[in-house]
């Protein structure tokens, strides 16, 4: 997913005739000092930390100011700072408004009814999830005739909305309409979407790009910013590669057998944090590849489940050797290979021969990897 | 009968020159299947593993009375292809492409859906039955004809399980792999009809996996229109929680979605329901009319 | 039976404030027909002619079942209130209005082909069935219970022609006003086979016009699915060709479309074909089996 | 029907990026003299008579120039002049192309099928309906997906294109397809669309812009351009008004009965040219203003055949009778009315009491009126 900070989903807002306030990215305290001074962004202002997790009010990641000198003070207290893991890189100073009133909107996939979905919450400015599900309205909308005027009056309706700021309503989710279809958008939501005189302003902007349309999409390639350095070297290799927190090193093919490997090293106590999806791929340099991305995140033990299909259990033998071979001695790690399949017994001899353990048995297995992760073994 | 395959289906490869197209066109051959003709533009006139390749689909219908396709052409085209399958009257479609942006198969779904056009996938295994015919990437070895049907959103983990039917001595009248994309053109709840009208189907495996709400309306859906015993396993029963920035997805699956209501959900309808995938085989037996499918 | 409408069906009227709304409302009333509620945006909480008025279709369905829609807002409003009726579950709408670019027309068929939902029209009579209900503007005085089906793509001569079978002494069972416009949500090829179907009608009257290829395909279908007799007019065997720029029009129809081709693909198929509206009712008469529908 | 002269739909074309001649349009002699002397279309040029009709080649309304005088003796043979019954008032300068091939295209409305319809011929620059059917490929579109890229790539195989050429094709299909939606157009058409060197370049544009969507595109209210006077008041005052050669005036209302009643007429004998459609309306002024203008028409008879089902006959006598007194005596015509349905007893004593014949038969006021128009009554 690429999920675009605050500033530039404002930025594509304006883009598609979405009200934002008025406002400037800085990425200094010299800088937000002069985009007020310049009168770039009016006073008083609202000085936000652009990172991507929420609660940004309550957690002091937004500031107020009244004078050039105290955005500069915001900016110095903001800049730099950590916030629920993400440094804070970039300010967005906005004008502040007066506001009425603040609503809720979004248009993401249903992935069940096959449509995206308009959700809808007069109870805007919290979030979504605290509102009580019948304060939430969820609007179906086909992608063929696309957003309908009887959709829009609904929402206009539920919002309490009448004449010119129903009708800018209606622009408004023309537009969001728009940009969720031509951006390839996954989720663009407004909270709060907030009524300022009888106009509609949208004070955020949440917006997440679909992955795999960002062939389409060039300009948000560099901007995928929520992974760690080990998940951005997997992807530049193309391989699928998820690190949290947990001693064991997963690499299986297939994400429904990884979850199943997951489901069964928990079964027996263990505590799995690196995946590592080979997917489809058989080919050794890759296993090399993935197996010496796995030693950098420093596992305590490493399980490789393989199931054969289409995959070759023999050539997956050969790459997991050459890489083993490869690892450094400092970070080697205990391995226990579990393969089936395509070739089966021409791995396990490969393995074998190479000193890594290998059975068929995905119970067993298990229970000798988080006994090895354990220092059992 | 089987489900939504038999001996009479016949293929039509789209991209059976690249490497993926060739590789499993072999494959469905050596399963049995018919695989009439393939498709790449701008490559007419040539042929792969013996199957004759045209400019268009059409063209390939026309020429083969192809019945069904196998598109394995690139995500940005995929949405292409499966338009043209369709307009060329296929009414059966399986998509093993993956990363196909949902935004596309928004469009080929709905499309698809008017025209009455089934799409597998993508993403996706796709369909066997045994003895009968394949159309997609579900190893070969892992069949053998029996009266298990098997529908799953996971693909390794699917040639896993029905893998482990096989070893435990039973077989498979048809296995359909689902995908696992956001949008997928056949879910639990479409394909179980099809199960529950096939003559040659006696149980039903069933492989979910958390997210989205498909194990939980296939719940419903069993509780109700289904007769036949199901055993069912849930995939990522112990995963973390996903990373998601904005909350609008959750808003929607509310008080559904996990593990928990999936497994609860499918009890309740009746289904056994595995914690490991090694535990099915022996669900599975255990929920078989005597002697069935052996 | 009869077709598409029964006594079960319930009407919203989309469009109910207006003068046509509520005239028609009044008349559906007058013929029997249960008009359960009107739909017009910001108008919630009045009543036309004793019907309660509602914002929106979903609110109106939600509080009187309403099954059948009919349309009669204005052409720039007409696709959106089409949509909003097929999500709100109507799976029947008569469209009245005229006027509404083709354009429009073409979203509002497909889509509503996808969900299963039947149009009527545009800009077109509606649908009506003696005893039982009505569902657009037919005039009720035309009318008698009977055992005729009437498919017609006219308005006013449909009326004359109905009403030329009453004055013979004979009945209808339903009659089907399909509107004249370039793109209609049913043809006589969608409607034909609810009258083969309906055991409440003995005979059809198709009443066509020149222009396009519906007869012609009517003609086809008579030939290979109809059973009951038919009889048919088309109107228009003398006018002159329009004026019409571009070919590319009178390509798509190449060889048909004149009413000489659609007189002989309807004789060809058994229908009986008149020359003027005032034969039809005799024709009717002789092709009825004995004493049915008088 | 809103049919654009060609430069007009050339203008359209430019906007949606299908490619054409630079030219411009002239409506004198002095300035396309000036057009060619400054450069403004290159020289040798194109004087092309902007009319409706097809057979402008052959029909002299297309000349050569290769000197700006040239030119302006071209534009003085073809302005003013009478082609196929349009005068021509404007003419289009264009630069004169070095063309390799000629190929058809078109979108239109399959009202059969119900989408679009892509029609494609590799023999071009000729009347479409003189091209034999094989070698004429139509393609329904449907309007959900939209044009479909293995449909591009039928019509560039049926050209016999490749490389940059068929690529060009295919932006110019998307252009098109665009051009169809955005511009409600019920027919769109590049006859011939020729090969400049590796270049496709329409040279001709037929556009036909839906009228029941003109509501959408107030630009195009003003250019409906190929009614009689009469008709045009007709529209104006919202009235259906076909004007042809023929002597008899039919008053009816909708056009099925209008046709019906055309059958009948012909089939005694009579000659039917003025149509009259009242349509659902019995608003008696409406009526009043329908005779007068039916009046202007001048016919030799005139023939109202009104079935009442909502309209009530009453009211449609009583405007009627009103129109007749307003009718200047030199105008005034021999009328038959016929009058069934609703409130048909009280209509047609309206009319007696005024001195009209009104009967409920259909053949006999057919023969009547035929009668009538041809003095015999």
């Amino acid at each position: 997913m690429v999920k675009l900070a605050e500033w530039r989903g404002k930025e594509l807002f304006r883009r598609y005739g979405v009200p934002v306030p008025q406002g400037q990215v800085a990425r200094s305290p010299d800088e937000a000092e002069e985009l007020v001074r310049t009168g770039a962004v009016p006073l008083p202002c609202v000085v936000k930390a652009q990172v991507l997790a929420g609660g940004r009010g309550k957690g002091g990641a937004v500031r107020f100011a009244n004078t050039p000198a105290e955005a500069r003070a915001a900016a110095e207290a903001t800049l730099g700072l950590d916030f629920k893991g993400e440094t804070v890189k970039e300010i967005l100073l906005e004008e502040k408004l007066a506001i009425g009133h603040e609503y809720y909107v979004s248009l993401t996939l249903d992935r069940n009814l096959r449509v995206p979905i308009l959700i809808a919450s007069a109870q805007g400015g919290v979030e979504i999830e605290t509102v009580d599900d019948k304060a939430i309205d969820r609007q179906p909308v086909h992608p063929f005739p696309g957003l309908a005027a009887y959709e829009k009056r609904r929402a206009a309706k539920l919002f309490g909305l009448s004449g010119p700021t129903a009708r800018s309503l209606d622009l408004l989710l023309d537009s969001l309409w728009r940009a969720f279809n031509q951006e390839d958008a996954d989720l663009i939501e407004i909270n709060p979407l907030a009524l300022v005189g009888d106009r509609l302003i949208a004070l955020d902007a949440k917006v997440v790009i679909e992955d795999d349309a960002v062939f389409r999409h060039p300009e948000y390639a560099e901007i995928r910013d929520d992974r760690t350095p080990l998940e951005e070297i997997a992807r530049e290799k193309d391989i699928a590669f998820v690190q949290l927190s947990g001693n064991i090193g997963v690499i299986a093919n297939g994400a429904g057998l990884t979850m199943a490997t997951l489901d069964v090293l928990k079964e027996f106590g263990g505590d799995p944090g690196v995946f590592l999806d080979l997917g489809g791929t058989d080919d050794p340099k890759k296993v090399t590849e993935a197996f010496l991305l796995m030693a950098q995140a420093k596992p305590k033990a490493v399980f490789l489940n393989i199931f054969g299909g289409v995959t070759r259990c023999d050539t997956v033998a050969t790459g997991l050797v050459e890489a083993m071979r490869q690892v450094p001695a400092a970070d080697r790690f205990p391995l226990v290979a579990r393969i089936r399949g395509n070739n089966e017994k021409e791995g396990i001899e490969i393995l074998r021969a190479a000193g890594i353990t290998a059975t068929p048995g995905l119970k067993e297995s298990a229970q000798a990897v988080v006994a090895a992760a354990q220092g059992r073994a | 009968m089987s489900v939504l395959v038999t001996g009479e289906t016949r293929v039509v490869v789209q991209g059976i020159t690249g490497h993926q197209g060739t590789v499993h066109t072999r494959q469905m051959q050596l399963f049995g299947t018919h695989v009439v003709a393939g498709v790449t533009p701008g490559k007419a006139g040539t042929s792969v593993e013996g199957v004759p390749v045209f400019d268009s689909v059409q063209e390939a219908v026309d020429a083969s009375r192809a019945n069904a396709s196998c598109i394995f052409v690139p995500a940005p085209f995929a949405r292409d292809a499966l338009i043209e399958s369709v307009d060329a009257g296929i009414r059966l479609a399986v998509i093993v492409t993956e990363h196909i942006p949902f935004h596309d198969m928004l469009v080929m779904y709905h499309y698809a859906r008017e025209k009455g056009a089934r799409i597998i996938g993508p993403n996706c295994p796709g369909i066997a039955s045994p003895g009968k015919a394949k159309v997609g990437i579900i190893p070969n070895v892992v069949f053998q004809p029996g009266r298990v049907g098997v529908i799953s959103r996971s693909g390794t983990l699917t040639y896993e399980i029905v893998n482990g039917i096989k070893e435990h001595g039973l077989g498979q009248s048809t296995c359909i792999g689902l995908g696992g994309d956001p949008v997928i053109g056949t879910s639990f709840v479409d394909a179980l009809p099809y199960f529950e009208q096939d003559p040659e189907t006696d149980a039903v495996v069933m492989v979910g996996e958390i997210g989205g709400t498909a194990e939980e309306d296939a719940a419903e859906f069993i509780a109700h229109h289904f007769t036949k015993p199901v055993v069912a396993y849930i995939a990522g029963r112990s995963a973390p929680p996903g990373k998601r920035m904005g909350h609008a997805g959750a808003i929607i699956t509310r008080g559904k979605g996990t593990a928990e209501t999936k497994v609860a959900a499918l009890e309740a309808a009746g289904a056994k329901v595995a914690r490991f995938p090694y535990e099915i085989p022996d669900l599975v037996a255990g929920v078989l009319p005597t002697e069935a499918g052996r």
